[in-house]
């Protein structure tokens, strides 16, 4: 039970990586990579999770807040970070997406491939 | 196809809503020192406004932003946040040192100012982006 | 912290993301997508990560949806597939591969340090001073802005600059054939 | 300034990046100036700060002012210096090659390609200077997002590469990032030193592990070793000319020496560290062979190149593997010349490609004599790259022979050179097409367009895209003559904190 969390996320980038590999739209494989992305962030998130603990925000009033009582700050900044570097991501591949299917008339990876021997 | 809603329903909340969402937006990203939030976030949901509008009502509304002031607007955000890491070197600290901007506040203070003006420069660097990404996705299919 | 609660919330999120990989209809998969984004932002809120849960809220399950869903109007809804599958990696090869992947992952999530353990290596070395000493230090009650906007401000130009890069590159990709400027 | 030259080189490029567009909207040249400018000073600065740390040892400079491991620190020694110095030297040298300008008649696009090359070289830099291993994985992001899109210019086939390149890129860099959250979960620390002093004393050996694996794989695909290569050879060979000159020349370097600077000064050495490195040199060694022989059977020339960067990673992930002085040397040559050599090749056959339409291998029929210059380069080039002296490329494959047996391997040894004939055959089929077959009558006619006005005779390429190449092979042949001052001045003090 102590680590069902990590587990469940590793099972998650599984997923993902599954979809990735087997999943023939591109678009699919797309948020299959989103799935994959979000594991690593629950990884992040789980770790920095402490027993009994609040947010990470001083409660009004705590002068001398101490370590044991608040989670800790760092992995969530660091996943805010990688949640954009998401987006960013997504953005990019969105716009191949549209200029792909703009050339080849399909998203589908054999069909996309068969256009691009021709 | 077109890319469209405009029922009276839909038209009337967007008009209600608009506003308060750009109010919560500003909230989020002046307050991300003491409650969740920044400038990120704040970025995401003004944008989220403005895209909204847009798909609403579609394009035929004059409101909501040309890509070259979105790009503008983004480049400006980036542009103030590089700049008060580069103030910083001008005033001898290293490189986005707030500490060294000379203020003349308390240290925490100061460094809460200079974490205010890099907020406030993200917020902008990801509005303008998340427009410009929307509209750059968008309006492929008419510009043929 | 309870932990059952995080991990019905963990289970939604693996049965939504499983759903949006599987749906027939890539709108109703864009849809389950964006359920999966919630579910995550549930679990991130309920595990104390509120700032990430809010952005995950707005990102995943706002932004990032409407983005795809744009695109799906303008691509394609649901695939009409004619090539036959050729030389592709099958299902149960591709199963296989990520069954060892995991095996090898799980070996290493075994020796981690228990979910909630105050006393894990990464809640002892660097984080206690961004708690006990970053509101005094930075004037950020808030300690996640602490870390994120001064701490590690680097950190946070780097991704602004990253979701700029972003912006021009969907500029550039989109843009080759016609200057966008002229679009609206 | 000077006291600030680790970050300086970094958010100059960064801060060109974001004006570039800017001034695009209303000027392409001045953008493209803009943009010239800034990576002329993130150069100087590279420069400036490579003999300040050869001088001084390494400097360690903190952004924000907070002391690590709280904050991120710049650490540049002789090997992060180095490397600044070549990436800055070729993405400059790329970015002047005018192809960038004719995107297009949009000057918006010809702006946005120059900020996005701006960026893509502030990206490697920063990976090279960080000290912080999540910082390191922004800036990996930065420079995978602009390379995407910059590869992504090259027509029809280039955007299905580049959207492949873009997944398992994204995949790679996600399990790097997952690789730091094992080792931050077993020390508490993301600072790169900060972890070599604690990871000895981590509590549990297969969260270590694991991290490990991660990383390094991540850091495979990423620089495409030999079995995880599969995305790099569409997505480098139909880029425009620039970009897959600067992307196939130095961004698999980087990635290179971020697995020298992970297995070499942060994980302890032997242990897991030892046979990650036992693994790599194996598959790097398979690299060699296999990259070759692929290369040998490409029919298209900028993919018989990419194929051949399959194998020429292969050298100096092998140096890595074997793991003693002479081959680490030999490694580090290798990444200062293959990325000469390479940016020069890619450049020359870009020009081919501009100026006579010739894509295949059997197209390059005659066009020694129309392109005198682009073939010249491509030809000096070509022999550094099989390793024959007087060029950089003979050194550095001398030195990982010379490593190899001091290991008693052989192995390594015959993969070594039958790389290295292999690469002769497939580089002389090219010149000989070149040089000594008469041209076909009927081959592609050179575009109408003779821009700028030809300089070198009829056919040849206009300065704007010649003068960049021969630096590039002028550099080629002075790495190896000057080749004994380089291993000297930098590559003995990059590697001196390395126990071998």
């Amino acid at each position: 039970m102590e680590h069902a969390i990590h587990v469940l996320a590793t099972l998650l980038l599984l997923v993902g990586l599954h979809g990735m590999l087997t999943r023939r739209h591109l678009m699919r494989k797309l948020m299959a990579m989103n799935l994959l992305q979000v594991a690593v962030i629950v990884f992040f998130i789980a770790l920095a999770a402490k027993s009994g603990a609040q947010p990470p925000i001083t409660a009004v009033g705590d002068a001398a807040p101490r370590a044991h009582d608040y989670v800790n700050p760092l992995p969530h900044a660091l996943m805010l970070t990688a949640i954009v570097v998401g987006v960013a991501t997504n953005g990019v591949a969105l716009a191949l997406l549209i200029r792909i299917h703009r050339r080849y008339g399909t998203l589908d990876e054999p069909d996309v491939i068969l256009g691009m021997r021709e | 196809m077109k890319f469209r809603f405009g029922s009276p329903v839909l038209d009337t909340a967007v008009r209600l809503l608009t506003p308060f969402i750009l109010l919560f937006a500003a909230y989020v990203v002046a307050h991300g020192h003491y409650s969740p939030g920044g400038g990120f976030q704040g970025g995401v949901i003004l944008a989220a406004a403005l895209i909204l509008v847009n798909l609403v009502h579609g394009r035929d509304v004059r409101w909501g932003l040309r890509p070259s002031t979105s790009l503008s607007i983004a480049a400006a955000g980036l542009a103030l946040y590089v700049g008060i890491g580069f103030l910083a070197i001008a005033f001898g600290g290293t490189f986005l040192d707030y500490g060294a901007l000379p203020l003349g506040l308390p240290p925490p203070q100061v460094r809460a100012v200079g974490t205010f003006g890099i907020e406030v420069g993200v917020g902008m660097a990801v509005m303008g982006v998340m427009v410009l990404l929307f509209d750059a996705l968008m309006a492929w299919e008419q510009s043929r | 912290m309870i932990a059952p609660l995080d991990v019905f919330f963990l289970l939604l999120v693996l049965v939504s993301g499983i759903a949006a990989l599987a749906a027939r209809d890539l709108l109703a998969g864009v849809i389950a997508f964006s359920a999966f984004s919630l579910f995550a932002a549930m679990l991130f809120a309920s595990l104390g990560a509120l700032d990430v849960a809010f952005t995950e809220a707005a990102v995943g399950a706002a932004i990032t949806t409407v983005l795809f869903v744009t695109v799906i109007f303008r691509t394609e809804r649901t695939a009409a597939p004619t090539a036959r599958r050729a030389g592709r990696l099958p299902a149960a090869a591709a199963g296989v591969a990520c069954v060892v992947a995991g095996a090898a992952l799980l070996k290493g999530v075994t020796g981690l340090p228990a979910v909630g353990d105050p006393d894990s290596p990464s809640s002892r070395h660097v984080s206690p001073r961004y708690i006990e000493r970053g509101p005094a230090e930075t004037g950020a009650p808030n300690m996640v802005t602490g870390v994120l906007a001064d701490y590690r401000g680097y950190d946070t130009l780097g991704e602004t600059v990253v979701i700029f890069t972003g912006g021009l590159a969907c500029l550039l990709i989109l843009g080759r054939t016609r200057p966008p400027a002229e679009r609206r | 300034m000077s006291a600030h030259l680790p970050v300086l080189m970094v958010v100059l490029p960064l801060a060109g990046a974001v004006v570039v567009p800017v001034v695009g909207l209303a000027s392409a040249r001045a953008a493209r100036a803009l943009a010239l400018l800034a990576l002329v000073l993130a150069h100087l600065c590279a420069v400036g700060a490579l003999r300040v740390v050869l001088a001084n040892g390494t400097w360690r400079y903190r952004l924000g002012g907070w002391a690590p491991p709280w904050g991120i620190e710049y650490v540049v020694d002789a090997l992060a210096g180095g490397m600044a110095v070549l990436v800055s030297f070729v993405a400059l040298l790329t970015a002047l090659h005018a192809r960038y300008s004719h995107e297009g008649r949009n000057p918006l696009n010809v702006a946005t390609s120059h900020a996005l090359h701006l960026l893509l070289a502030a990206g490697l830099l920063g990976i090279v200077v960080t000290g912080d291993a999540f910082n390191l994985y922004v800036f990996l992001e930065i420079s995978a997002l602009s390379a995407y899109a910059l590869l992504a210019g090259g027509g029809a086939r280039a955007e299905v590469a580049a959207f492949r390149y873009l997944l398992i890129g994204t995949v790679a860099a996600s399990f790097y990032l997952l690789g730091i959250g094992y080792l931050y979960a077993a020390t508490g620390t993301l600072n790169l030193a900060d972890l070599a002093a604690r990871l000895p004393q981590a509590p549990d050996a297969g969260v270590v592990g694991t991290g490990l694996a991660l990383i390094v794989i991540g850091l495979a695909v990423k620089i495409a070793l030999f079995p995880l290569h599969g995305w790099l050879p569409d997505a480098y060979a139909y880029a425009p000319a620039p970009t897959s000159a600067f992307v196939s020349s130095v961004m698999g370097k980087v990635g290179a020496y971020v697995v020298l600077r992970f297995l070499f000064f942060v994980f302890p050495a032997g242990g897991q560290a030892g046979r990650a490195l036992d693994l790599l040199g194996l598959a790097a060694a398979a690299a060699i062979v296999a990259g070759s022989v692929m290369a040998l059977a490409q029919r298209d020339l900028r993919r018989m190149l990419a194929y051949s960067s399959v194998a020429q990673t292969g050298y100096i992930m092998l140096g890595f593997g074997l793991g003693n002085a002479a081959a680490l040397t030999g490694a580090l040559l290798h990444v200062v010349n293959h990325a000469v050599m390479k940016a020069c090749l890619f450049l020359s056959a870009g020009n081919l490609l501009a100026r006579t339409g010739a894509a295949g291998v059997d197209e390059c029929r005659g066009v020694g004599a129309r392109l005198p210059v682009t073939m010249g380069a491509f030809g000096v080039a070509a022999v550094s790259m099989i390793g024959l002296p007087p060029a950089g490329g003979f050194f550095s494959k001398w030195y990982l022979v010379q490593g190899a047996l001091e290991r008693g391997a052989w192995i390594y040894v015959a993969a070594i050179v039958a790389g290295s004939a292999l690469t002769a055959v497939y580089m002389f089929r090219v010149l000989e097409a070149a040089y000594f077959r008469p041209a076909a009558p009927s081959a592609a006619s050179p575009p109408a367009e003779a821009a700028n006005g030809p300089l070198f005779g009829p056919g040849e390429a206009p300065a704007g895209m010649l003068v960049p190449m021969l630096i590039l092979a002028l550099a080629a042949l002075g790495l190896g003559v000057f080749n004994q001052a380089l291993v000297d001045g930098v590559v003995a003090p990059a590697l001196a904190g390395v126990a071998s």
